[in-house]
């Protein structure tokens, strides 16, 4: 219930507001966010024992694509903002319309996403290429799998919205998928420049 | 668990457009933030200014995430403090294995 | 005891309790074996002692689990259970069976034993922990599909609550991942990558699904603290164990012949590995504060803090300090892995069975708690197990860093046998402790046996 | 007001979290397989070797060895012992046992035919070759 609070409210009258969406659903964010920032700073460390392979290999990758996906995922961040809002007023229709926006640009992130690997793998890289492919492909495949998984739970906060179970007194379920949801979003926010822009 | 539901839920504001058009502006910050990353990628600058200031991007970026997308400005601050110490101490790692 | 059909879990924990001592005397063979290396040879082979003292750390948790599990689900399901002759059935059957294996690995030549029990129908034998002959293995299936088939049975008719489902879904996972300790392909790395689904995925996976609803079960009784705050929690803690679990399985793949990516994927996850623990101990402490009723056995409720602490220790800790991919390069097949493993063993699973035991053989025995005189002994043997695992481990942690220095890390590095020869005052001062860990468990036991004025149930 | 905390909403994190992760095991496990014969020294598995690997088992070795790091701690690595010490000495080794000397950790006579032996030493051979990001880190184990 916040999120919309949080948006609307520049003159900080509101008194502080829970967590929105699940406190297990936070314990888990925290643990992925864990998982993927062990991995970014064991990412640093090793391209610091090879710079060269690192740079090197880096400039190979599309950043292009890698922008677009950027664009795409916090684009779809916004819709799940926007279906949040939506269904504080109780409008579960135009909620479940903005969540399918977001599943829709994840679908599109998947796409580009595959679009990229295919380059690489028709290039003839694989995760034995060296360091730094193994590590492109692992950290960002396995956060394609986070964005799959969002997406699965997002199709179903929509099966839910359309079965009439969230109004606008009770939406707890739509703010803890979409509290993952930004989650898959604030961990590409890092991984992007990690992986393809620093150098 | 006993729930209550703020009244602040139905405070007539929600109801507006410009509530949206905040989120919608913040969406608008973060596309050209994230422009910005990709000129400066495109340069293919290199040095330690570059780098900080990617990383400086990403901070911006993931507290306008984290405080008006995933809604924690008005949560305890606690959980931003956990949010933002992530990022800073992710990030300075991260600067930390660039530098040395 | 609130169901009759609980009685069935008493023979489970007393055999539990015999084969923990039968353990504890082959690990002190074992030991003495370490220093006086012909030390009963050619009687029992230090191969032997190993195999009977792992194969009954194994069945004896087993049996714990399974006293258990019988005792808690008809408390959990509020009725009786589906066939209380069924699990008395199966009792005997995996006792049958355990001490025939037993008698089988001292008696017979490992090899003869091989060929006498159809090893070459399907070759299974001979791999570490998965020693059992064919029809032991297929007993335990047997046997775990059969109490599996009861549990489920008795849950279905009656309330189904998270601790029992967690539990169930445990022993599933038991049953299931021990099926590929059939799969014993030719090509080594295969086989050793698959033996570790039964292994890892037992220890650090679906056991700790089993602990967790154990211990929650414990302090639900021991503190009174509301059932909703227990379970909740119950499934946050398992979350976590099984979200670093399951891909921390790539901490034993880094030099087996599996590809290098492992070293990225088991580091990261394992590293996190200690967190559901730490929150264990966290969750246990902060129950106990919150109690709502002074529990008159106050024993239970030291095991139960006591598994909290020491599995945070042992598997916590000291994996922590070892698996990471560039340290374990150096440590990996030391005694680090060895004092690790005891620590593990006895703080995450003897622990927690010694918890329910603790907790549950008084009431079936037809009181709340032992007496005063009987509980102070008790807690006793807690502190003298529990420092004498603590030593072993610092002993074997020492014999661990010293060898990964001699052996590995340094420019000349020394041999094998050369190495332990170096290091042979730390596996005395060991099986010191591990005597210490003996006269413990001879406490324990002797708890038991302590009569004294105590309240009914 | 209190952050809402719910069993049910535990539980479907508890189901999904997991599931997910077994599927990105599973996953792992499908590629380790793809990438397995570049590494494992599969092609090299005779009849031989075979049959040396199941006398490995059948005899125990585990108990007191190690494999590439694992087993029982007691005795030496045995992963490399055919780069440390050639297939002559391991099979003069295993007829000499048990060397008898007091106070040493002794190793049991399993009675090997010639056969058996060569079969063993292929085994240790085919294991060596198998390609384990280079570990262990020098030639005694």
């Amino acid at each position: 219930m916040n999120t919309n609070a949080a948006l609307m409210n520049e003159d900080g009258v509101l008194p502080a507001e829970d967590l929105p969406g699940d406190f297990a659903i936070w314990i888990f964010i925290l643990a992925e966010m864990l998982v993927f920032g062990v991995m970014f700073i064991v990412y640093a460390f090793a391209r610091a024992h090879q710079l060269e392979v690192f740079n090197a290999s880096q400039l190979t990758l599309n950043r292009g694509l890698g922008t677009l996906n950027t664009i795409i995922l916090i684009t779809s961040s916004y819709f799940v903002v926007r279906s949040v809002a939506a269904i504080k007023v109780n409008d579960a229709r135009q909620s479940a319309r903005w969540l399918l926006g977001a599943m829709a640009l994840g679908a599109m992130f998947i796409v580009v996403k595959l679009w990229e690997f295919n380059e690489k793998f028709s290039a003839g890289i694989t995760l034995e290429t060296n360091d730094f492919y193994m590590y492109y492909l692992t950290l960002t495949s396995f956060h394609l799998m986070h964005v799959l998984m969002g997406m699965i739970i997002l199709g179903c906060i929509v099966f839910k919205l359309r079965n009439g179970d969230y109004t606008a007194a009770e939406h707890f379920g739509v703010e803890t998928g979409a509290s993952f949801w930004h989650m898959v979003d604030l961990l590409w926010i890092i991984l992007f420049p990690l992986v393809y822009i620093i150098h | 668990m006993d729930h209550t539901f703020p009244t602040g839920l139905y405070h007539p504001l929600i109801m507006n457009k410009p509530i949206n058009h905040f989120s919608t502006r913040i969406w608008l910050v973060l596309i050209m933030l994230t422009m910005l990353t990709f000129a400066i990628g495109e340069e293919v600058a290199q040095g330690k200014a570059v780098m900080l200031s990617v990383l400086a991007i990403a901070f911006i970026k993931g507290q306008l995430i984290a405080n008006y997308f995933m809604g924690l400005r008005y949560v305890s601050w606690l959980w931003r403090g956990i949010i933002m110490g992530y990022f800073v101490v992710v990030g300075g790692m991260v600067a930390i294995a660039y530098l040395l | 005891m609130q169901y009759q059909s609980q009685a069935v879990a008493k023979p489970y924990f007393i055999a539990a309790i015999a084969l923990f001592l039968g353990q504890i005397i082959f690990g002190l063979i074992m030991g003495m074996q370490y220093v006086v290396g012909d030390f009963l040879f050619p009687a029992i082979p230090f191969n032997v002692a190993r195999m009977v003292h792992t194969n009954l750390l194994i069945v004896w948790l087993l049996f714990g689990f399974m006293g258990a599990t019988y005792y808690l689900i008809p408390e959990e399901s509020e009725t009786e259970l589906f066939s209380p002759k069924l699990a008395i059935i199966t009792f005997w059957v995996f006792l049958a069976a355990g001490a025939a294996t037993v008698l089988g690995y001292l008696l017979v030549p490992y090899a003869s034993l091989a060929k006498l029990t159809g090893n070459d129908l399907l070759a299974t034998m001979g791999r570490e922990f998965l020693e059992q002959p064919l029809p032991t293995k297929v007993g335990i299936v047997l046997v775990v599909l059969s109490f599996i088939f009861n549990v489920i049975m008795t849950m279905l008719k009656g309330r189904k609550t998270a601790i029992s489902l967690v539990l169930v879904l445990g022993l599933v996972g038991l049953a299931v991942f021990f099926l590929f300790s059939f799969y014993n392909p030719h090509n080594l790395v295969k086989d050793k990558y698959y033996w570790w689904w039964v292994v890892h995925l037992w220890v650090e996976g679906v056991w700790e699904l089993i602990l967790g609803a154990i211990l929650a079960f414990v302090l639900i009784k021991v503190t009174g603290v509301d059932r909703e705050v227990v379970e909740k929690w119950l499934y946050v803690i398992i979350t976590m164990t099984l979200i670093t679990g399951i891909i921390g399985t790539g901490h034993h793949y880094y030099w087996i012949g599996a590809p290098a990516y492992w070293q990225v994927w088991g580091s990261v996850f394992s590293a996190l590995e200690p967190i559901p623990f730490f929150m264990l101990t966290i969750f246990a402490f902060n129950m106990v504060n919150k109690r709502r009723r002074e529990h008159p056995n106050q024993a239970a409720v030291l095991w139960a803090l006591g598994t909290g602490v020491m599995s945070f220790l042992g598997a916590g800790v000291w994996g922590f300090m070892h698996t990471l991919a560039p340290v374990n390069y150096y440590t990996h097949g030391t005694q680090l892995t060895a004092a690790h493993g005891h620590m593990a063993f006895y703080g995450a699973y003897a622990m927690v069975v010694l918890t329910i035991i603790s907790y549950a053989m008084p009431i079936l025995r037809g009181r709340a708690a032992n007496s005063n005189k009987a509980q102070v002994v008790e807690m006793w043997s807690f502190w003298l197990m529990t420092v004498a695992m603590v030593f072993i481990t610092l002993f074997l942690t020492a014999a661990g860093v010293l060898q990964t220095w001699l052996q590995r890390i340094s420019t000349t590095p020394m041999s094998f046998m050369a190495t332990q020869d170096s290091v042979a005052i730390f596996y005395w001062m060991r099986e010191v402790a591990g005597v210490v860990f003996l006269i413990g468990l001879i406490t324990y036991i002797t708890s038991f046996f302590i009569k004294g004025e105590t309240k009914a149930s | 007001m209190a952050t809402r905390f719910t069993k049910s909403m535990a539980r479907n994190i508890f189901m999904g979290g997991s599931l997910f992760f077994f599927l990105l095991f599973l996953a792992l496990t499908f590629d380790t397989n793809q990438k397995l014969p570049k590494r494992d020294n599969s092609q090299n598995l005779t009849a031989s070797v075979i049959h040396g690997k199941k006398l490995w088992e059948t005899n125990n070795c585990i108990g007191c060895h190690t494999l590439l790091g694992e087993g029982a701690y007691f005795a030496p690595e045995l992963g490399n012992v055919y780069k440390r010490r050639g297939p002559d000495f391991i099979k003069a080794w295993i007829k000499g046992q048990p060397t008898g000397i007091p106070g040493r950790r002794q190793m049991p006579q399993f009675n090997f035919t010639d056969k058996e032996l060569d079969d063993l030493v292929d085994f240790l051979k085919y294991t060596s070759e198998i390609n384990t990001n280079n570990w262990p880190p020098n030639i005694e184990g």
